[in-house]
Order: C-alpha cells, then structure tokens, then sequence
C-alpha cells in the first residue's frame, strides 16, 4: 500500500512542491551514460518543483549504503538508486523502509525495499545486438566477450549476448575478457592488440561483442590501428561517441541506444504520481532500447 | 714476534683459568676485503681487555662476529668452553654478552627511557599496562652509578650526539653481564663522562664482569685495560699485559711505524680577520662574540650539550639565528652579514665537517667519489653540468691519499667503510674545494693515531695557507695541542676566551664545569695528553 | 644539569603534543564546526553521528591494523584485496551452508594466512612491502574474483548473519563494537606493552632493534598477519552490512586506510603512526564525505574539495609544527 | 691501501652489479622465454613487440619521470588523475579549436602546476608525499571529472592531433619515439649531470645534503614538477591513441608506475630507484599482461598470475643478493 507522503515533517510548515526532496544515489557517477540519466533526471525533477540531490561514491558500495542512510537521516521524500545493484545496499534499503521514505531504481535492479525500477531490459539489450553481430558476421565464426561481471547490468547483457550466440551454430564464442575499469578503452585497446596476435590471419576472429561502448571503442581502434578487417565490433549504451564510429562505417557496426532521458521523464512521473498517493502498477518498467546502426547513427 | 706473543699470552693469563669466551680462528670476508682473518682471542671474566688497531683493521668486525650480528666465515666462538653459533643477537645477549656498537644505534623517535630498556621486558602494572614509573625508576637506577643527567622525556633525535652515547652505554647496564664489549663508546664524550665511565667500567670487573674495550684513545687503553691486542689489516699483530707495552711501541704494532710528534709545530696567526662573531644566539647559545682571524685555530670546548655544535651550525647557516650578527672579511674588509644556508656559506667560502658522520655528513649507500665531491660538484663537470666522473675520482683519489683513507675501491658505497674511514670522508669532501674559513666538529672522532696526526698536519697546511678553523671537540688534549685560542662554553653560553698559552687542562675544566680554576696559571700540557684521567 | 628540567621538560612536552595534536585536530574540529554551522540541527544530530560512525567503522578497523605494518615501518596495499576476498569466502561458506561461526573463523583464518604470505616475503625474503603487498594484492583480487567468477554473491546468506554488519547493541550498531574493539587492543597493544614498543622499535631503527636483540623479522611478520586478520574481518563485516558480497567490494578501504594512517600521523610530532591519530584520521575523512553529502555538494566538487580540505588540516598541524 | 686496487675493484664491482641485474632480470627473460617457448613465433614476433612497446610506452613516460620522485625519496600519487586531467584540458582545447601545439603547451602547462603545488606542499611546507599528493590526486580528478562534467570528449578533435600517440615514424609508433625521448634525457639528467646527482644525494641523506650546500628544497620541487609534466605527456599521448579524453582514464597509471619503479629498484643493490630498473619494470608489467592474454588465460587467473610472476621476478633477485 502506497505510503502518504511525508512532507510534512521533513521540511516543516514549507507548503506544496517546494518542500519535496529527492535523494539521488549511484555508485558510477564517473560514467557517461549514468551521468547523463540522472542529469536528465534531475531536470525533470527540478521542472516538477522538487529539490534533488545527487550522490555519487565512485564505486564503493559500502559508502554506498552509507549515502542511502544519510538521505534516511535528512529525510527526503524519496530515494533514487542510480544503477547500482539493490542486492549489495539491503541494509540502506531496511533503513529507508524503515523510515518509510520509498527508494526508486533508475536502470537498477529489484529487489526488497525497491518499490519500483525503470531500466532497459538488460537482456534484451545484450540479445539485441548480439543478434545483430551474428547477422553482420553472417552466422558464422569466431566471436570475443568483453565483459565486467561485477556489474551485474553488464553482466546480464553478456549471458542474454552468449544465449543468442549460442543459437548459432556456426558461431563460438573463444574468448571472455574482464575489462578493467577505470581506464577500460585503454585496457581493451591493449587486449584487442593482444587479441589479434594471437588470432594473426584474417577470419580467426569475425566479432567483438563489447558489454558496452566504451570497451568496444577500445577494440575497434586495435582493429583499424591493426588494419584488420573482416572483424565486427558491436557495443552498449548508443554513446555519441559510438555513434560517430559507426557513422564512419568502420569495424564499429553497432550499439543500442537506451533511451535514458525517456526512463528519467517516466521516472520523474511515477514518483510524483507516488508521492501523490498512487501506487505504481508493477515493480517493473523496462523501456526497450534502440539500435543504432550505420543506417541511423547520425 | 709471533713466538713473543705466545710467551707473553701464556704468561699473562692466570693459570687453570677458563677463557669466559674465547674466539678462534674466526674469519670474515667481505666483498674484495678479509676484514677479519684467523684471529684467536680469549677474553677472560674480571679483566678488562683493550683491542686496538688503524681505521679498517677489522675490530668492529669482529665485533659484529660475537654479537651474531654477521655471520663468520670460518672459526668458532666458545662460551664458558662451550662452542657456541650465534646466529642473532638474541642469542648472544642470552649467553650474557652485552654491546655498545660503534655506530649509535637508537629508535630516534624513542625518549632516553625506552631507548635504553630497548630489548628489555617493561615493567607492568597489574592490569597489564606499562609501569611507566617504576620503567623511569629502573633507567634512572642505571643512570645514577654513570653520573649522568640526560634528558629522559625528549626523543633521542633530539639530544646532542653525546648524550647519545650515553643513551646506547645506560643501555648495554640494565641487565646484569658476563662480558660487556664496548667499541669506541668515548669517541663523543668529553671528560667528565669518561670519568664516569671508567669508574662503572672497574666497578663491573671488581664483579668480575669481563670486558672487551676498543678504543682509538691509547691514554684510555693503558688507564683501563689489563690486556691489550693489537689488530692489523685484520690479524692479530699481538697480545701484550698493558703494564708492558709503551704508547710508541702499541702505535708502531698498529700502523708499522712510529708516529712521533702527534702535532705540528704551532705557527702564529696572522691579524687579519676573517670572521667576526658578535653576540650570536641560537635557540640554545647565547651571545657568543669571537673573531677568528687568517691562519689561527680557534678551538671550541665544552662539555656535551654545551652546545658547541649548534654554534658551529649557526656560523654555518645551517641553524636559525636568534640574535647577534656574523660578519665575514674579505682581505681583511667585511662583507656580508648572516649566512643563511649552507649552499650560502659554501659559496662564501665557510665550509662544515658534521660531527655526526651517518646522519648529517654521508650519503651511505653512494660511491666514495660521489660523497666527496658533493658539495663542489660543479667543478667536476663540463659546464658545470655534465659530470666528469674520471676528475671526480682523480680528485677523490688525490684526497684519499691526502688523508690516507682505506678502499678497496673508490666506487665502493661509504656504507661498507669501516667508521673512522667514513670519518675522512666526510673531512675529504670539507676539503675539496678553496676553504677560507672551516669548520671542523669532531674530526678526529673514532680516528687511530695515524690518520689524527694526518688531520693536524692538514690543519697545520691549511693554518699555514691563510685558513681560519673553528675546532670543536671533546677531546680536550687535542685542543691544547692544535688550538691557539679557546673559547670555553658551559650551558650555550661563552664562559672563558683563552690562548693557548694561558690554558691548562685543569684551567679549561674548569671553566667547563662551572668552578673557579684551581691553578691560575698552569704549565701547558702537550702531546697525546691524558684528557681521559 | 638537565635532570632537574627532566620533569618540567615532560610537562612542556606533553602541552606541546596537545598543541601539536592541535594541527590536524583543530582542522578536524573546524571542519565539524563548519557543516554544524551550515546545517544546523541535521549534521550534528545524534543520528547522523550514529551514521558516520557507522559508516567509518570498516575503514577503521583496517586503518587500525594498517597502523600496525606501519609502526613497524611498512605497508600492506593488499588489504582492500583481502577485505574483498575474506568478504567471498565467509558468503559463499554461508551460503553452502556453513554455520556462520565456524564461517567467520574460516574467512578470518584466510586473512591470516594471505598476512603470513605478505610477512613472510617482507620480512624473511627481503621483499620491499610495496611490491610484496601490490603483487599479492593483484593475486587476492583475482582469486576473489575467480572464485566467484564475477558475481556478486547474495541469495542464500542466513539472517543470522546479519549480526556483525546490522545488528545494534546498546544503541550503537555491533559494527562499532567490533571496531571500538579492534582500536582498544591495538591500543592497548602498541601503547601498553613491550610488544607494542617493540613494534614501534623496528618502525623507528630496524637495525637498532636488531642489535639490541629484538626478533625484527617476527616482528614485521606478526604485524602483517596481524593486518591481513583485520582486513579478513573489515571484509566480513562488510558482507554482513551489504548483506552480499561483492568480489571488488573492499578495494575503496586500500587507499583509504593508509590515507587515515597517514593523516593521524602528521598530529605526532616524530611523525610516527599511532593508532589515536589513524582514529582522528579515519574520522576527518567520513565526517567530510557525510558533510559534503548533507551540504548536497556536486559530487565532482567534492572530490576537489575533499582533496584542499584534506591538505588543509594538514597544513595546519604544520604550520603548528613550524611555529614552535 | 687499497688505493692501487681501485681499477680492478671498480671492474669486479661492475660484474657484480651486473649479476645483481640477473634477479629481476632473470625473471623478466625467463618470462619472455616462457612466452616465447609457449606460442613460438608469435611472442616474440616484430609485430607483437611492436604492440607492446606500444602498449607500454604511456606508462613508460609516467614511470620514468616517477623515478626522479622515487630518487628524492619522495612519492607521487597523482599522476593518474593528472594524466586524465591534462588529457581532458588537451582534447577540449583542440575541440574549441586551440591549435595543436599550443594545445599540447598548456596541457604540459598544466601538469607543470599541479606538479609545482605537490612539490611546493611536500618541500616546503613538510607535507609528507603520500598526504600531499594524495590529496591533490582526489583534486585533480574531482577536477578532470567536473571540467568535462563526467563525460567523453571526442568530437571536433582535429585529426592532425593523431601525431603524438598514433603516428609512425621510422617503423616505429611515435608514442614510442616520445617515451624513448622521455626515457633518454631522464637517463641523461640522473647518471650523467650534477643535477642528477644532486636528485640521488638528496635521495641518499637529504640532512646531508642540506649540509654540503645542496638547495634540497629546490630538488625536491624540480621532481614533481618534472614528474607532473610526465603525467601531462602522458595525459597527451593517451588522447590522441584513444583519439577521446575519458576523465578517469590515466588512473591505472598511478599503481602500475610506481609498481615499475619498485620492480625497478629490485635491481639494484642499494635499492635506489633508476631509470633503467624502471624501463625493465614497465617491460616485465606490460609483456605479462600482453603475454597472458596471448596465451588465452582467463582474465581472472591472469590477475593471480600477473601477482605471482611479479613475486617470483622479485624473489630471484632477492636469492641473488643474498648468495653474495
Ligand atoms: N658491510 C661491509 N661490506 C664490505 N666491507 C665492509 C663492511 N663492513 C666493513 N667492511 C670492511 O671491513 C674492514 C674492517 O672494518 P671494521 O669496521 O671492522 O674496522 P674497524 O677496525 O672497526 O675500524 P674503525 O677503527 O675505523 O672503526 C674494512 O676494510 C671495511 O671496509
Ligand atoms: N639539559 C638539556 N635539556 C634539553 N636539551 C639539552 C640539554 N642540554 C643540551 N641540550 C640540547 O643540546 C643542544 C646542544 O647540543 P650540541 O650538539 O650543540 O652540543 P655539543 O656541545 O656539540 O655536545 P656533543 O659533544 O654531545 O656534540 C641544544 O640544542 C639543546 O637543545
Ligand atoms: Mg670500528
Ligand atoms: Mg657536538
């Protein structure tokens, strides 16, 4: 059951909209594509009146589950976990249902003490384009993973992405390789020299399936530094700078673009919607991405 | 000789007695040196045993050998006859053997208190805490029969470095010992400690404690030691009862030749002024005021922590000047006031040997060469950049001759040099460039008799050049004997200006020790004086 | 002479380490005062103390172990690693079904071990700890992450380990207890008994301690085991607070801990580490994070502002320093 | 004495000093041996020494100037985020159309300035090097992070700045060229000029030093100015390989340079840190990883093997050193 919202004794005798504190967490603030979610989130927050606050704890989820408690303690309204994993903050998540203050996901995950997460659907994004790697190699040959498993988005995206492949039989995937982060376009930049050594001729490796844009960039400069070709790179998020690669037509072929200002518009009306005293209708709201493509890069 | 040495060795010892330990044929070899080679030596309980030898000789070696601090070559070390194989220190000091190593070796951020319980068990209160007081109470128990008064709550870094000394010899006393071996524990006391000293040094061996002494000070040897073995380019060269030897002969068993007259015949100083020195203070000296003048060697005396170094550093720039100013001459007209670093007083031509050779003077893990030519680097170099290392080691070589300094290899790091040659290092590097005034604090100290005699030789040139030398050091014979003028300090403050003429051990104590002189005009004592007595 | 300024000495010194404490505490006390003042009533608030000490009690209870290797004059780099790794073991042991006693005994005792491992190269084999501790580092990580393939480790832990990590007691969470814990005998430790000044020992003169018949490698050795126990049980508790283990979780606590350690050394004079100012340390650096947070500074500033803030407190103590 | 011994001294010692190399080295040919034996003719092939030359060559320019830090005793932290930093001021420079050269200047500027106020905090006011760059490591990348408000930088930058980190000349990657320049003149200032000179002694005993007339303070302060342009070259050289400035993208740089400049240090007796040690430390790093991916091993067994190489790199020297 919806809970009323308690504005009334966070901010005291301050009247309507003003007095509406939104609490935004994340742990990868350092990234593009969270960065830019929860700008957009803000903004439409600020648009509705709402005071929102954001919080990042570059990576470390221990401070994290400290920031959920210190939003608990100046008592927003309400919380939002951008892109963090529920299962590691539960203690945070207790202290919020505790105080009654409801906690939002934005590209997050489910889990006890979240009412509600907005995400794309992982899976479908890592099915997506890795359907759409297996067509561009024509179903058949060799294919590398570049993935960060700790994340648990990046990770949903690679076991969708070996699923697809696996329903090929012509493809096999060789290699798994942990991106590091931070400096991931580097590192896989080195990995896919690497890579290419050790697959020399032409053909030995036909795709690169990158967990998201930033590791695929790094493989498709290798390539083209390398001047291999025959080799197909797809990548995760449709960052602007995924889009200008695959506008060259080069190695790059695609990514798949979630539309996160969509997700923080729809997050921004459901809280509101919330605080108001309606209960959303499932836990759950995937919003399906977009693919882009040489066709539509630019 | 050898067969000498063997008749006197028997007769010297008591009959059917056993060696409390004794040592044989014991070698170690280090890189391209045998620093100890085939020495046999037993040391017996209730007497004092004096080891002597040049800089090099392998005496701290051997030292090291006893204390488990190295491990030997060959030869083996026997316990109350039992044959023992140190491997740690520990080991040793459970057998009873205590040490007081030549270089100083304290916890710099430890007080006096904990320094000298280092290794010892704390005493504990009955929740398990330290007993802070009854710690103080056991330290100052050892402290008192020593006659010192140290400052115990203050980190040893900051006490002058006799004090030091007196912190690693306090500690070698807190348990009770069957053979306490002591290397150059004097080389920064002045007399009173040494007094103090020897007095706990025969109160042990009436107890029947047997210890092993090594000193560069041969006074000190013949008033302390029953024995005495002379080492040489590690070997024995001979065992001798004290009472049978005399001064020139030890010094002809050490270095192969007689060294006559230890210093050089005085010559007069000019008038010319070259440094003036009016009410300076520092943060523990007071309105010191002297002039030192062209071709003169002021000498500086005191007791430790009379604050002789820090007015030397203060001349140096090295200190920050509270009061009073500095005034340097060029050609007999001032110049310049303060200095305010040392690259400044360098520049100025005013030069620093530091008393403290590991900490304030070498850089341990670097070439000889390097160190000596540190400071004047610039004119080894093309350009004064492009370092030329053959000039370099030219120059260092012609130095290490000078002060017949002992490598095996100038490329050798100091760190491995044996302490009295890391000393002329440091007086090599203070000599590399044109010095007009320099200042020396404690050249001599853990220097045998053949290098010091080379030192105030070269004091002697410089004097002769038109050089003025401040002199500070402890020992108070070879200030009679080099200085012409002394300044006497007591508690940073300049208590008595004597010439040479005018001052007397006796005099100077004196002054140092705060009491009216009891002779007023005292005959002048010369030549390797008695300071220790 | 001097004996009889030996008392009086010890008095003045003792006023001049307050003052010296001063430095690097008035800028913790000025940075309290400040975010007091700018949000009254929220910051200061027995709550929010609650949280921050909440929230510094696992980088405290490596900070305090760290103190130790760096007593003893080293580091260990491989603690946020190790926190990591004990924090995958002591999970997926639960989750297999282990009691969780007998779990944290386990996760404990591979802390234990990877600290012997970092003892044992440091001190017997004569590896430089920097080294050491980075290559091993670099191995618990990948074992941590090997050994849970990736994965964060979550279903299946019992309620029952809620305890470390969540449980409150007398009105403080279990995890300051364990931490006040840990600080008291490591306290008790370097600063009441001979041990604890052996330690210290070794730190200040490695040789010194040698000749004087300390057991320098045991030593060096005990301290690292002693800091691979604590890491294991940082990790621990941090699995219990996260209710899920995370096979990079600890890695934050590596630069961190040192970073306390440090802090609270520049509040010693003879700048040596010491478990009061690694406290003092541990809490400047969560009371300025909580702070920022509360005063809702953009999350990049922060980061610049956390470094000048960082360098002002310990530029105070300097200058405190200078002026004597 | 001994005097005449000199020459043959000095040439034993040289023989000595070159087994001393063998350790580390040892190990770093064995690697290369293993490597090579593993997959014949493709470690060893031109092409993939090519690679790793390049691969290593950033952390190269970051790790040679790093040494000068390591040889006065000091630390530098933040050449990570000032590799980011300087990159990110680079790209956005170009991108509002600055030209490239002038571009690059104030990128170097740039790591001048910060590396000028790590040197000003540790030499003059007494910061210690782990407190003080650390603190402005936190700053410089709050600072990277808030310039380019989190994000990528790509677009607008003009090709003509793909000279530095993915031009050839020679055969050989400019990126390279620019290392070897970098590594060249460090190896010249250290071993061959009274500046060097001075950097070791102030590095050896900086009391010392003070009192044979050496500006220590100055020293110390001429390191981490070089070693702030370093990382800003650095900075440079990765945007323009990756063509794009990543506000977090030099931070792997600060571990793994001073991890080489220990690897380093392994090699030498006294264990002072020199450019060549580091140059063979940056070559073990980077032909591991390269080699370990070549050889497919897991990328989280490769973790624990990279860790455990290292190790055993080190531990050979150590055995080497101790058979003397
Ligand atoms: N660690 C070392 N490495 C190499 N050589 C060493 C080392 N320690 C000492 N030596 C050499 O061993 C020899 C003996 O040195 P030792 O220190 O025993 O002399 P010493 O008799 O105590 O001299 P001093 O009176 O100057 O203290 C010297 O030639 C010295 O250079
Ligand atoms: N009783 C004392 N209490 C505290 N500090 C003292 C005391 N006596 C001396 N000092 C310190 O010792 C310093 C003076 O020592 P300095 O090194 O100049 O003495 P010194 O005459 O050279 O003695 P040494 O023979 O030990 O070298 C002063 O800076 C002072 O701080
Ligand atoms: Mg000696
Ligand atoms: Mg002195």
């Amino acid at each position: 059951a919806p809970v009323a919202a308690p504005a009334g004794d966070a901010a005291g005798a301050d009247s309507g909209a003003a007095s509406v504190t939104v609490a935004v967490v994340t742990p990868y603030m350092a990234n593009a594509t969270t960065k830019y979610a929860i700008d957009q989130f803000e903004q439409y927050g600020k648009a509705k009146g709402w005071n929102v606050t954001v919080t990042d704890t570059n990576a470390d989820f221990n401070l994290l589950v400290s920031r959920i408690e210190d939003a608990v303690t100046q008592q927003v309204d309400a919380i939002v976990l951008g892109m963090g994993d529920p299962a590691q903050m539960t203690k945070g998540l207790e202290a919020a249902a505790a105080a009654g203050i409801p906690v939002f996901g934005l590209d997050a995950g489910n889990g006890p003490g979240v009412v509600l997460n907005i995400t794309s659907d992982n899976g479908q994004l890592g099915q997506e384009t890795a359907h759409f790697l297996a067509e561009a190699i024509g179903g058949e040959g060799a294919v590398v993973l570049f993935t960060h498993d700790p994340h648990p988005g990046v990770r949903a995206r690679a076991e969708a992405a070996a699923a697809e492949f696996a329903t090929y039989p012509g493809i096999t995937v060789v290699e798994k390789k942990h991106i590091e982060v931070p400096g991931p376009v580097d590192f896989a930049r080195s990995t896919t020299q690497d890579l290419l050594t050790a697959y020399p001729n032409d053909g030995d490796i036909a795709g690169i399936w990158a967990g998201w844009d930033e590791p695929a960039l790094g493989a498709t400069q290798a390539i083209e530094a390398a001047g291999r070709s025959g080799i197909a790179v797809v990548g995760i998020d449709g960052t602007d700078f995924a889009r200008a690669e695959i506008g060259k037509g080069g190695a790059f072929v695609a990514s798949i673009a979630q539309d996160f200002d969509g997700m923080a518009q729809q997050l921004a009306e459901i809280i509101a919607a919330y605080l108001a005293g309606e209960a959303p209708a499932s836990e759950s709201v995937q919003i399906p991405g977009v693919l882009v493509t040489a066709e539509n890069a630019q | 000789m050898s067969l000498f040495t063997e008749r006197m060795g028997e007769v010297s010892v008591v009959e059917g007695m056993q060696p409390l330990v004794s040592l044989q044929r014991l070698r170690k070899r280090y890189p391209g040196v045998l620093a100890v080679d085939d020495v046999s030596l037993d040391l017996y309980a209730g007497e004092v045993h004096g080891l002597v030898g040049e800089n090099g000789a392998g005496k701290s070696t051997l030292i090291k050998l006893l204390a488990g601090a190295t491990t030997s070559d060959g030869g083996s070390i026997w316990v109350r006859g039992r044959q023992v194989h140190l491997r740690t220190v520990r080991e040793a000091n459970r057998l009873g053997l205590a040490f007081i190593h030549q270089e100083l070796n304290l916890v710099p951020y430890f007080d006096a208190v904990e320094n000298i319980f280092l290794g010892h068990l704390y005493p504990r209160h009955w929740w398990g805490g330290v007993d802070w007081a009854a710690l103080r109470r056991r330290v100052r128990a050892v402290l008192d029969p020593l006659g010192v008064t140290l400052p115990l709550t203050v980190p040893v870094s900051r006490l002058s470095p006799g004090q030091q000394t007196l912190v690693s010899i306090a500690r070698a006393l807190v348990d009770k010992v069957d053979l306490l071996v002591m290397d150059e524990p004097t080389a920064a006391l002045t007399s009173q400690e040494i007094e103090h000293l020897f007095g706990v040094v025969r109160a042990l061996r009436a107890r029947g404690v047997g210890v092993l002494y090594i000193s560069h000070r041969l006074a000190e040897i013949f008033a302390l030691t029953e024995r005495i073995t002379v080492m040489r380019n590690g070997r024995v060269v001979t065992t001798q009862p004290s009472s049978q030897v005399s001064e020139q002969r030890l010094v002809q068993w050490m270095t192969g030749r007689t060294v006559e007259a230890l210093y050089p015949p005085r010559t007069p100083p000019t008038a010319l002024p070259l440094l003036d020195v009016r009410r300076l203070s520092g943060s523990f000296c007071r309105e010191i005021s002297f002039t030192l003048h062209a071709g003169e060697v002021l000498g500086i005396a005191g007791l430790i922590g009379a604050g002789r170094s820090e007015l030397l550093r203060l001349i140096f720039g090295a200190e920050r000047v509270r009061g009073g100013e500095l005034l340097l001459y060029e050609k007999g007209v001032p110049r310049g006031l303060c200095l305010r670093s040392p690259a400044q007083a360098y520049r100025a031509g005013v030069a620093l040997a530091p008393e403290e050779r590991r900490t304030q003077g070498l850089l341990l893990a670097r070439p000889i060469y390097e160190n000596t030519t540190l400071t004047f680097l610039r004119r080894f170099a093309w350009g004064g950049w492009w370092v030329r290392r053959r000039s370099e080691l030219a120059a260092t070589q012609r130095l290490g001759e000078r002060l017949a300094l002992r490598s095996r290899s100038l490329r050798q790091p100091v760190s491995e040099l044996s302490g009295g040659n890391q000393q002329k290092v440091v007086l090599a590097r203070a000599l590399a460039g044109e010095v007009k005034v320099l200042l020396l604090d404690e050249p001599t100290r853990g220097v045998d008799v053949g290098a010091r005699q080379e030192i105030y030789r070269i004091i002697g040139d410089l004097k002769a050049q038109g050089v003025g030398v401040l002199l500070v050091s402890s020992d108070l014979s070879e200030l009679l004997g080099v200085a012409d003028r002394l300044v006497v300090l007591r508690e940073g403050r300049q208590v008595a200006t004597l010439a040479a003429g005018e001052a007397s051990a006796e005099r100077v104590l004196g002054y140092c020790f705060g009491v009216q002189p009891a002779v007023p005009h005292p005959t002048r004592s010369q030549g390797g004086g008695d300071a220790g007595r | 002479m001097g004996e009889m300024q030996a008392d009086s000495g010890g008095a003045r010194q003792g006023a001049q380490r307050w003052l010296r404490l001063y430095g690097t505490f008035a800028g913790f006390v000025a940075m309290v005062g400040i975010f007091a003042l700018m949000r009254p009533g929220i910051f200061l608030s027995p709550n929010n103390l609650r949280n921050i000490t909440e929230q510094v009690a696992i980088l405290a209870i490596v900070a305090t172990t760290m103190t130790v290797v760096m007593v003893v004059g080293d580091f260990d780099l491989s603690v946020g690693a190790m926190a990591s790794l004990s924090g995958v073991v002591v999970a997926d042991l639960l989750i297999q079904g282990l009691g969780v006693w007998p779990g944290v005994a386990v996760a404990l005792l591979v802390g234990g071990i990877g600290g012997l491992f970092n003892g044992v190269l440091v001190a017997y084999f004569g590896l430089s700890a920097f080294v050491a501790t980075l290559a091993t580092m670099t191995a618990f990580r990948g074992l941590a992450l090997f050994y849970t393939n990736g994965s964060t480790l979550f279903s299946g832990i019992p309620e029952s380990f809620k305890l470390f990590g969540q449980g409150v007691t007398l009105a403080l969470p279990n995890s300051v207890w364990i931490m006040a814990a840990v600080w008291g005998v490591t306290w008790f430790v370097l600063e009441q008994t001979t041990l604890g000044r052996r330690l210290y020992a070794v730190g200040g003169n490695a040789q010194a301690s040698y000749l004087a018949g300390l057991n320098v490698r045991g030593l060096r050795l005990a301290a690292f085991v002693l800091s691979g126990v604590g890491a294991a049980l940082a990790g621990v508790v941090m699995t219990s607070r996260l209710f899920s283990a995370h096979p990079t979780a600890g890695e934050p606590l590596m630069l961190n801990s040192i970073a306390a350690v440090f802090l609270g050394m520049t509040m010693f004079r003879e700048g040596e580490p010491h478990v009061l100012g690694t406290l003092v340390g541990v809490l400047l650096l969560g009371g300025m994070s909580n702070g920022l947070n509360i005063l809702q500074v953009n999350s990049y500033l922060q980061l610049v502002l956390t470094g000048l803030i960082i360098l002002l407190a310990v530029l105070l103590s300097g200058l405190a320093r200078r002026g004597e």
